[in-house]
């Protein structure tokens, strides 16, 4: 099969997924589940034979002008490879979740619809040659999340998508213009093509810094980077698969991808290192790290809890990318794909504790590891990785991210990790203690919000299966991460071959 | 070889002037046998973008032709280039739409027969005029199909005969009458001063100096007034309020835009180089960005609120003067393509806009925006139409807006134009504030359930075509735009 | 043992807890809620087994596995082999003992008792788990494995530590779980910190680049603090008397008896011990452990004779040996050259506090569930693992030895007499450990007699034999001075004079007029303060935490009100519609002039 | 044709211009505009476009005529408005109505003695044009002025007409009766004819359906 060929057959399945589900009725629950799967498992496919002609030296691109000198570019690398990996895989898992979760509930096909198109949106993303092709992509994953967000129709919700977009429509605006201003300034650039900008007159320096600047605002909005993140707790009235895709690939993983991109594939991380926009770039970090674990101490409720903590750990990877240095930016590449496994699990177990007993506060999960045995421990598998406890992935990422600090002299970044950890450790182990050693309904004390009619299982499989597998994938990828095509082992290469400084 | 490039010529000509001419006679068959099925006028009308096309192949690989038609003892100069041409490949495709929409519009409420017949007349009499307009290189034939196209506007916009319409319609039609008379009189220091009436002429003959001046500003203004451009804009809104949406979206697409399109064809002729003049020009466009949206933002009523939009997007397009005028090639450039993309964009959009609304309001029963709640789950089809126009009126990719908004953002930029680069922001914000006020109340759930009107299929297709146009233009620009870039800018 | 072997019996080693965990899952699974079954059964005992038979097959052996997190190797050697065995012994007694121990427990289970059987279930559980980690951090050599291990030996002992769901168990694991985490976040951040500036994965390439980075010392502080969560270093001890009476007492064994030491094996694997090149920082760091040590060793002893509880008394005793053995370790710091001989001695210490303190804690549960023994047997029997810690028999003698006589030929007298006045301490602990089993006898008595060859008497026995004959089949290179010569006995026995007579001087005056010490002194002295000011931090953290929200909540709702006002203001602007449409006639002259006269008058 | 034989003329249309705008008896004010219609035929004949005066006497005065009264409802016999104007503008509006028209008859005439200036009009048949642009001149700013201040859509479309007229007349005048301004202004009142009878036709509807003879942008029917 040809390069364009298949790159277009990838984000073709999506596109084609949202498309058949806006025509097909309502109330055709069967042929859309069958349509999503498939299309989830096509994808998957054929995401993997890219990965695979990618490691035997294979192209695949895909190009044709928009302007003058502008063109639109889809591209394989290995990096948007990974992140097309890592979203066609939870795509799967949350598609087979979202069958389960809205099973019964209105609009389903609206739902799914945006999902794929969200979904399509993601990939595009993932596979963008160049700066105008990612800002197609992000501004579709804005306007193809809003419907998720806004799903359940109630105020609550409407009020956090009017938020949602207050935040993410200025921030494409303002990353529009950096973009423009970079085009201005030196034309389309390829990603990959760091010396462009590098052998850019001295006298310019000034104004990429202000570029930049200015792309980070832009893209840090949704990479929930503070003071950017507000729209991010808000989000969580959005049903648990949207929270989860949010949360784990698409939104906030777009916003850190661009940064990725921009530091390593436009910047070049030596311009970067030379401009001294890294140093900003871990101040800011740091300061979310830190900012979010402490909001995340102060919830009561589990959703928003876990949302405070993607605002601190998505930093991980902004952190990552300013540690100069292999390390630092096999942290970074790494963590975006450990993170996604590992926030996906726990919003998946949060979602599987409302759905079966309607809990939403912490201090109703009491003694609920008894009752839904399998998703307390998936969830005790993704607050362990979290906090960075092995042998889950997270540990990797934090190792990675120590290393990469000393690596880049910049030791007192091990203090920011070790207060993160240990704010973690203080917001997630609650949870595990109240799951596992408090006594609850399940002992007779007290009795569940509002508890399904029992099942076989603990809960829905469609609703269990996602769950465990993600907890499973970031458990092995932690114990497996010496193993070819493991996360970790894949970041390595990557970083090896494209990006060392 | 001569004698068969002439014949080809020969054939050009023909072709176009079938092209300009068949709608009104079309319009005339159609007034005495009104159509009653959707496909015989979507058939029907085919040839005529076909046509146009192979024009525009021919254009593309002949460059531009011109010509001259003499009746009595007067000499009519038009010419075809690349920007006419797409022009009328626009104006085409947009009235089939509209005359198909138009139909199946007939065949969901029940409009009174005569008002319906006497559509399709207009309808060919405005198709003629705006084919003038684009292909027109002479002032009488511009002055010629300017009435006509106002007039016809004026008619159609009547049909429904209501008592606000006929208030609209009466302030339509004074302030179009007097629009021209200042063109008029614009028209006549120049014809004074220089005593020529083709374009061509005049610009080989005319000094700036304080007549072509004080002419133009006459003439602007003018144009202003019928292009609706702030503060010039008030009879606008009112008029689109009980229009039919088949109406609407022609007018919103195209009427507006011919006037704006004979001022810069003017302008860029007669006055290249003035450049405070073209600021202003380019902060009425301003104003009219903010204003529009604002207005806009606070409308209650669906169709108030897509017409408002018209009158800030049309704001856009004046950013075009400032960063023409004494600007350096690479930015003319980008701004001359950015221009007629956003033209072009924005016509499909509107016209999608105004379509899918007015399928959104027949269906409904409720023009309030309130009224929409829970459209999202009654009526997907023209609220997914809806949102994909409003897409490209955001400015959002991937689409002609979009990629508009790009060219325009970057010749600001490279002209160090700051002023614009916020006014495009404030744009783009304020259009995302309105658009998502009406998807936020179709996504509200807790609505009582109304009963939904049934419409038929082609209605909601025509809108979602045109819509996707909008959006495949963003990516598919090139095609277009090489053929700016070749000719059309004098 | 062959290497294809080695690399069958390791993995297997480690394996075979959590192959039994998962079986007791599985178990759980199927059966039906409320049915009985067996959780501890015979197979269950067996988890430490492979270890252990690992252990005493083989000295050496290595085993590399590349796919394993970040690159993993597994070894034993002279140092591990010891320590995997007593590990592994302690493990596989205390196992026994507690099938006896939670019979009853079972029982209750059996009959239907939903929140023991809860408790039972997640024993036996975490039982092999913990256990499953203990083993890999012992015979980890890379940084990733060996953290793993530790982390999870940590976190799975918690639920070990509050079995009993009591309030005492509550407050004891609260404690073990907050110092647990603080011990990991700063052996993490050591880790780190070393590992990054040495550019390794394994703990041999970080002890050796921790000696040339710049910060080494800083590092090996960090490390120490952390492993020293753990092993109990002074200021940093007082979770143990508080978690490790509260747990069962088979759990209480293994906790004090070899957990305690995995922060030993931690210093051991990641200071720089006995290397002489290490810089002076290093032996500052050497001095500031010996202090500790012995501050630890000697006040441990003195606050813990005043407890009333065996257990607790006990912990205080391991706080005390481990200050011994802190003390023992900062020497490979201060005097690099002594430690060749000092590390054997170090190890055999560990050993034979392990098994000893092991067989002790067992013998408290003995004391309170007397098997049918003559009651002068018993006590012998009790009282013989508290003298060989003392040091004055057996293991205890010889661990004494070969401590004091490598500290002789160093030249460290003054070390020496440190470590003698900590026995003198230990001498009066395990008197009052003794007088308080004493003291509940009786009611223990009434309670009945369990039968002699039920698991729970028969593992004590055998932790008793096993840690009074360590010297015996374990000693070999470890007891590199051997037996001590008879002259040299008075110098190692005067402590326990010394402290018999001072527990009997102290005894005696308690009896005329009890002393009120102990409710003055609780258990786990630092941590009441600590908590009681961890409170007020947290209240006002909480009210800092709640202003900061609430700050945000007001600058969220000044902006909403912003908004309304600007959205208002707007709505007027909108009426200025009217006015523009009034006036378009005008505007249009207007617009006109001002065009005019901008093209007329503008420079061109 | 001399200079002052064309003066009485331009004075007499500006005169009947004047009469036509300000004076609120509908009727009258009509009658004056077929006056006026009448003398600018006259205006052309003399200007040696027979054509132009034929089609201005039969659209500009007839038809238009006719449609005017048919918009008062004096043609067709249906209830017929009422024949006085008493729509009134605050005094605020019409202080700014009149400057503004003034400053565009000052730009007008700017731009109009620029061209005759320069062209330095030497030919006798274009100095006696003058009276005829001075007309122009006035007329046009006059119908701007009326268009502007008026109300009753009735005057509003009688403003407009002047104005055409007043347009054709400087177009005439700057440019001569050249085919191009016979097209030109033969468009024109073709297009005010049709908007005539239009707005005429919209007149009567709207008093039809609710008694109203404005727009109701005045000051007594703000929305």
């Amino acid at each position: 099969m040809s390069g364009a060929l298949i790159i277009l057959a990838t984000l073709g399945t999506s596109l084609f997924t949202a498309v058949m589900i806006f025509l097909l009725p309502e109330r055709a629950f069967r042929a859309r589940t069958g349509l999503n799967l498939g299309a989830a498992l096509v994808k998957l496919g054929l995401v993997a034979w890219m990965v695979w002609g990618l490691s035997r030296g294979r192209e695949y691109t895909l190009a044709f002008p928009v302007l003058e000198g502008l063109a639109f570019v889809l591209r394989t690398d290995s990096l948007g490879i990974m992140f097309a990996g890592l979203s066609s895989l939870l795509w799967l898992f949350t598609t087979v979740y979202a069958i389960g979760y809205l099973e019964d509930s209105p609009n389903r096909k609206r739902f799914f619809g945006f999902f794929s198109l969200c979904v399509a949106s993601t990939l595009g993303i993932s596979l963008a040659g160049n700066l105008f092709t990612l800002l197609v992509f992000y501004e579709l994953l804005t306007l193809s999340t809003y419907p998720l967000v806004v799903h359940r129709g109630t105020a609550k919700a409407l009020a956090a998508g009017k938020v949602y977009l207050r935040f993410t429509l200025p921030a494409g605006l303002v990353l529009m213009i950096g973009m423009v201003a970079l085009h201005a300034l030196a034309g389309d650039i390829r990603f990959g093509q760091q010396e462009i900008l590098a052998e850019l007159a001295p006298g310019r320096r000034p104004l990429l810094v202000g570029i930049f600047w200015v792309l980070i605002v832009g893209f840090g909005v949704k990479a929930a980077l503070v003071p950017l993140h507000g729209w991010l707790p808000r989000a969580m009235v959005a049903p648990a698969p949207v929270s989860a895709l949010l949360h784990a690939v698409a939104v906030v993983k777009a916003g850190a991808f661009g940064i990725v991109r921009l530091v390593y594939d436009i910047y070049g991380v030596e311009l970067s290192a030379e401009l001294g926009l890294l140093h900003g770039l871990v101040a800011v970090a740091s300061v979310t790290i830190l900012y979010g674990s402490l909001r995340a101490l102060a919830q009561q409720e589990l959703k928003p809890r876990l949302a405070y903590s993607t605002v601190s750990q998505v930093s991980y990877i902004v952190l990552g990318i300013g540690l100069f240095g292999p390390l630092g930016t096999i942290a970074a590449l790494s963590h975006l794909l450990h993170q996604g496994l590992m926030k996906s699990t726990l919003f998946f177990c949060a979602g599987n504790y409302a759905e079966e007993l309607g809990i939403h506060r912490i201090d109703e999960l009491d003694g609920a590891g008894r009752r839904m045995p399998l998703t307390s421990l998936a969830f005790s598998v993704g607050a362990l990785g979290m906090i960075g406890v092995p042998p889950v992935v997270g540990f990797l990422s934090k190792w990675y991210l120590g290393t990469g600090a000393i690596q880049a002299d910049m030791p007192w970044v091990i203090v920011v990790l070790l207060a993160s950890s240990l704010l973690n450790a203080a917001y997630f182990l609650p949870i595990l203690g109240r799951l596992w050693f408090r006594p609850g309904p399940d002992h007779g004390v007290g009795e569940w919000p509002a508890e399904r009619r029992p099942v076989r299982l603990e809960t829905l499989a469609w609703l269990l299966v996602p769950a465990v597998a993600t907890a499973l994938f970031s458990l092995m990828a932690g114990v497996l991460a010496g193993m070819p095509f493991s996360p970790l082992e894949w970041t390595t290469r990557v970083v090896n071959t494209e990006y060392l400084p | 070889m001569s004698a068969s490039l002439d014949a080809l010529l020969c054939v050009q000509t023909t072709v176009l002037w079938l092209a300009l001419l068949a709608p009104s006679l079309l319009g005339l068959w159609a007034w005495r046998f009104p159509p009653q099925r959707m496909l015989p006028v979507l058939l029907a009308g085919l040839p005529l973008p076909l046509a146009t096309l192979w024009l525009l192949h021919r254009v593309s690989v002949g460059g531009e032709f011109e010509g001259a038609w003499s009746p009595g003892g007067l000499l009519l100069h038009w010419r075809l280039d690349g920007l006419a041409g797409l022009l009328l490949l626009l104006t085409q495709l947009l009235l089939l739409a509209s005359a198909t929409y138009a139909v199946g519009h007939r065949r969901a409420t029940t409009l009174a027969e005569c008002a319906f017949a006497g559509f399709w007349p207009l309808l060919g009499g405005l198709a003629a005029a705006l084919g003038l307009i684009w292909v027109a290189a002479d002032l009488l034939i511009l002055y010629a199909a300017l009435e006509l196209m106002g007039l016809c506007a004026v008619g159609m916009m009547l049909l429904p005969g209501k008592g606000e319409a006929l208030v609209a319609g009466m302030r339509y039609l004074l302030y179009a009458l007097v629009g021209s008379l200042a063109w008029l009189l614009g028209v006549a220091l120049l014809l004074g001063s220089s005593g020529r009436l083709d374009l061509a002429g005049l610009a080989a003959t005319t000094e700036p100096g304080p007549v072509t001046g004080i002419a133009m500003a006459l003439l602007a203004t003018g144009l202003l007034l019928k292009a609706a451009i702030f503060p010039l804009h008030g009879w606008l809104a009112p008029v689109h309020a009980s229009a039919w949406p088949s109406v609407s979206a022609l007018h919103g697409a195209l009427v507006v835009k011919a006037s704006f399109f004979i001022l810069m064809q003017l302008w860029q002729r007669l006055m290249p180089e003035a450049v405070a003049a073209a600021w202003l020009l380019g902060l009425l466009g301003s104003l009219a960005v903010l204003w529009g949206g604002l207005q806009a933002w606070r409308a209650s009523d669906l169709k108030q609120m897509v017409a408002w939009s018209t009158v800030g997007q049309l704001g856009y397009l004046m950013l075009a003067f400032p960063l023409l005028a004494g600007t350096s090639v690479a930015v003319a450039t980008l701004a001359w393509q950015a221009t007629w993309l956003q033209l072009a964009g924005h016509a499909l959009a509107k016209a999608a806009m105004f379509m899918a609304a007015g399928n959104l309001v027949l269906s409904a029963g409720e023009s309030r925006l309130t009224g929409l709640a829970g459209a999202s789950r009654r009526l997907p089809l023209p609220l997914m139409t809806f949102g994909i126009a409003a897409v490209t009126l955001m400015g959002l990719p991937p689409s002609a807006g979009f990629t508009a908004k790009w060219l325009l953002l970057q010749a600001a930029i490279l002209a160090g134009q700051w002023l614009w680069v916020a006014v495009l922001m404030a744009g783009t914000l304020l259009a995302a504030a309105y658009v998502f006020r009406v998807l936020r109340c179709a996504f509200v759930e807790t609505a009582p359930c109304h009963e939904v009107r049934p419409l038929p299929a082609g209605m909601d297709l025509m809108a979602l075509l045109l819509a996707l146009g909008a959006l495949g233009l963003g990516l598919g620009a090139e095609w277009p735009l090489a053929l700016l870039r070749e000719g059309g800018r004098p | 043992m062959s290497d294809a072997l080695f690399a069958l019996a390791l993995p297997t080693a480690l394996l075979w807890p959590l192959v039994l965990m998962l079986r007791v899952s599985l178990t759980v699974a199927r059966t039906e809620r409320g049915q009985p079954r067996a959780l501890l059964d015979g197979l269950w005992c067996t988890a430490p087994l492979p270890a252990l038979a690992l252990a005493l097959g083989s000295d050496e052996g290595a085993l590399a596995l590349d796919w394993w997190l970040l690159g993993g190797r597994w070894m034993l050697d002279g140092t591990r082999g010891p320590l995997l065995a007593f590990t592994a012994l302690l493990w596989l007694l205390a196992g026994g003992y507690a099938r006896g121990y939670l019979a009853g427990e079972q029982a209750r289970a059996v009959a239907g008792d939903g929140a023991a059987e809860v408790r039972l279930t997640r024993f036996a559980l975490l039982w092999p788990l913990t256990l499953s980690g203990n083993l890999l951090l012992l015979v980890a050599e890379d940084i990733a494995s060996f953290y793993l291990g530790f982390a999870v030996m940590t976190f799975a002992a918690y639920g070990l530590v509050v079995h009993a769901e009591t309030r005492d168990a509550r407050t004891g694991g609260r404690a073990y779980l907050v110092m647990a985490v603080l011990g990991e976040g700063l052996i993490l951040a050591g880790l780190l910190w070393g590992a990054g500036s040495a550019g390794t994965t394994m703990l041999d390439g970080l002890r050796e680049g921790m000696l040339e980075a710049p910060g080494g010392a800083w590092m090996g502080l960090l490390l120490w603090l952390g492993f020293g969560v753990k092993a109990g270093v002074v200021g940093l001890h007082f979770w143990l008397p508080l978690a490790h009476p509260v747990a069962p007492t088979p759990a209480s064994a293994v906790l004090s008896g070899v957990m305690i030491k995995a922060g030993l094996v931690g210093w051991l694997s990641t200071l720089p011990l006995g290397e002489p090149t290490a810089g002076e920082t290093f032996v500052w760091l050497g001095r500031a452990m010996l202090v500790a040590g012995l501050a630890a060793a000697i006040g441990a002893a003195l606050y813990g004779v005043c407890q009333r509880h065996p257990k607790v008394v006990l912990a205080y005793s391991s706080v005390s040996q481990m200050g011994m053995a802190t003390a023992l370790v900062a020497m490979g710091l201060v005097a690099p050259t002594l430690w060749p001989t000092l590390s054997a001695a170090v190890v055999l210490f560990a050993a034979h506090h392990g098994l000893t303190k092991g067989a002790l804690f067992l013998g408290v549960g003995i004391g309170k569930h007397p098997p049918r023994l003559p009651t002068w047997l018993l006590w012998t029997l009790l009282a013989l693992p508290a003298l060989s810690l003392t040091g004055a028999l057996a293991s205890g003698l010889a661990a004494k030895w070969a401590v004091k006589a490598v500290l002789y030929d160093g030249g460290y007298p003054t070390m020496v007499t440190g470590l003698s006045l900590a026995a003198v301490g230990t001498t009066a602990l395990m008197a009052r450990t003794l007088w308080c089993q004493w003291q509940g006898k009786g009611q223990a008595r009434e309670e009945g007699l369990e039968p002699l060859m039920s698991p729970m008497p028969l593992a004590w026995l055998a932790t008793l034999l096993a840690a009074l004959t360590l010297p015996w089949w374990l000693g070999g290179e470890l007891m590199v001075r051997g037996w001590p010569p008879l002259d040299e006995l008075s110098g190692l026995l005067w402590p326990l004079a010394l402290g018999l007579v001072g527990a009997v001087t102290a005894w005696s005056v308690a009896r005329r007029r009890p002393l009120r010490l102990t409710w003055r002194l609780p258990p786990g002295d630092l941590w009441w303060p600590l908590v009681r000011s961890g409170q007020r931090l947290r209240t006002r953290a909480q009210g800092s935490l709640d202003r900061l929200g609430s700050a945000q909540g007001a600058w969220v709702a000044w902006w909403v009100a912003r908004e309304r006002d600007a959205i208002r203001a707007l709505d007027g602007m909108t009426r200025g519609e009217g006015w523009l449409r009034r006036h378009a006639a005008v505007l249009m002259m207007g617009l006109a002039v001002g065009l005019a006269l901008l093209n007329v008058f503008a420079p061109a | 044709m001399s200079l002052s034989g064309e003066l009485f003329p331009a004075s007499l249309l500006v005169i009947l211009a004047v009469a036509c705008l300000l004076d609120r008896h509908l009727v009258r004010a009509c009658l004056a505009f077929i006056a006026f219609a009448l003398l600018m035929a006259l205006a052309w004949w003399r200007l040696d476009a027979p054509w132009l005066a034929l089609v201005e006497a039969v659209l500009g005065a007839l038809l238009t005529g006719m449609a005017l009264f048919h918009g008062l409802g004096r043609l067709g016999g249906q209830s017929s408005l009422p024949s006085r104007d008493r729509e009134r503008r605050p005094r605020r509006q019409v202080m700014a109505r009149w400057p503004a028209a003034l400053v565009w008859l000052a730009l007008a005439g700017a731009a109009v003695w620029g061209v005759t200036g320069n062209g330095e009009l030497a030919a006798s048949a274009e100095v006696s044009r003058r009276p005829l642009l001075a007309a122009g001149l006035a007329i046009m700013a006059l119908g701007l002025w009326a268009f502007a201040h008026h109300l009753h859509l009735l005057r509003r479309l009688l403003a407009f007409n002047v104005l055409g007229s007043g347009v054709f007349l400087l177009l005439a005048g700057l440019a001569g009766p050249v085919v191009e301004v016979q097209g030109l202004i033969l468009v024109g009142l073709v297009v005010a004819l049709v908007g005539s009878v239009l707005g005429a036709a919209l007149l009567r509807r709207l008093y039809a359906l609710d008694g109203r003879v404005t727009l109701g942008d005045g000051p007594k029917s703000i929305r």
